[in-house]
């Protein structure tokens, strides 16, 4: 259950087939939050024309693991899916998606926002962006 | 021997991925460090510049822990997932 | 645009078509934040076999609209789409769909959630739950 | 002659979807609503439990709105959508 619920992956996901996989875990949920990343053209005054995820294979895992359990702790929710992107992503391709069910919609809201909050915070993966000026690797977002 | 490896940014800024070494029994991550440091020359003005963690066994640990023949100790600059 | 954006209908919808509309909107999206909604089986200490939608047909699409501008007006966000079922609704079927694309995670999260708030609030739309004790009007939610 | 619509729970209450009344020029809905009660009793106590929230035209309204003709007027129970 575990290791479907988190990924760290080059492959695309499709956000309906993993909330199809949260609503079917319980009846008791009525309201799912998605929050899902999307490699945008531009960042910090820069046009970006691709991006790259590096990442620590094991570790990163480990701590989306951990921010799932986290959150399934500290919140009222049911369930977590959590999934990242690694390797070349296109402009507009996804990157990161984040699925809480909950019975109520205030604890989905919450855990959602917290969750992607601490992936950033605290998950080893990292961005390298190609610009017209050359390859940056992003050393903090907002 | 202990296993040492280098992500994003910094393989380019050392020139390598991973390298290995071997450390004394009683070696913290401190004596490494400068053990590394002449072995790796970058890596001095990469640690004074601060925001790199450094984790032993894909856990991020601070100067004094200790190290063991077999532990993976990696260099983690700045995340920047999501 | 704005009628694609703002339904009210006894149809399913698919979260990937909606939030695939959205994401064709701009590149400049990075984060984009979905609500669903979805028929739970139990509520307040009873539980539920089916439900029914009731609305005002006209003035509820009116209100959604007026949701998505003030939405758009208020939050740093790019685009918005609200659709909402009426008729009858199955136990785990969807209900109600919020996304919000924006370039930044905090802008869609905060205009997600003041949407889904909002609609409850002001939309004329009505639940009857149908319980094994029998058939209620919802007056009030959490 | 304006149109009177029902919703939801007040549907059944009330027994009726919607009747059309002749006003006066210069009616209010207050005025409205009286000459209603007398039409339809069980409004009465629909509306002194209150909750229930008055429509002109799909705007809703407060007691002193004025009534025209054509207009449609709509009775609408506690919202919930959602």
């Amino acid at each position: 259950m575990d290791q479907d619920r988190i990924r760290v992956q080059t492959e695309d996901f499709s956000t309906e087939e993993e909330t199809d996989k949260i609503k079917a875990c319980s009846k008791r949920i009525g309201g799912i939050v998605n929050f899902l990343g999307t490699a945008r053209d531009f960042s910090k005054g820069q046009e970006i024309n691709h991006m790259f995820f590096d990442h620590y294979p094991g570790m990163a895992e480990k701590r989306l693991a951990e921010i799932r359990e986290h959150a399934l702790k500290d919140y009222d929710i049911i369930e977590v899916t959590i999934i990242h992107r690694v390797g070349e992503i296109a402009i507009g391709d996804n990157i990161v998606l984040i699925i809480v069910g909950a019975e109520h919609r205030k604890d989905a809201f919450r855990a959602c926002s917290w969750c992607i909050d601490e992936l950033k915070r605290i998950t080893p993966i990292w961005k390298k962006e190609t610009t017209p000026e050359g390859i940056v690797w992003v050393e903090e977002h907002p | 021997m202990v296993k040492v490896r280098f992500f994003a940014v910094l393989k380019s800024l050392v020139g390598k991925e991973e390298v290995s070494l071997d450390v004394e029994e009683g070696t913290t991550l401190a004596q490494l460090l400068e053990k590394l440091k002449m072995d790796l020359p970058p890596l001095d003005d990469i640690l004074q510049k601060g925001g790199v963690l450094i984790s032993v066994n894909q856990e991020v640990v601070d100067r004094e822990a200790p190290i063991q023949d077999g532990d993976e100790i990696a260099f983690l600059p700045p995340f920047a997932g999501g």
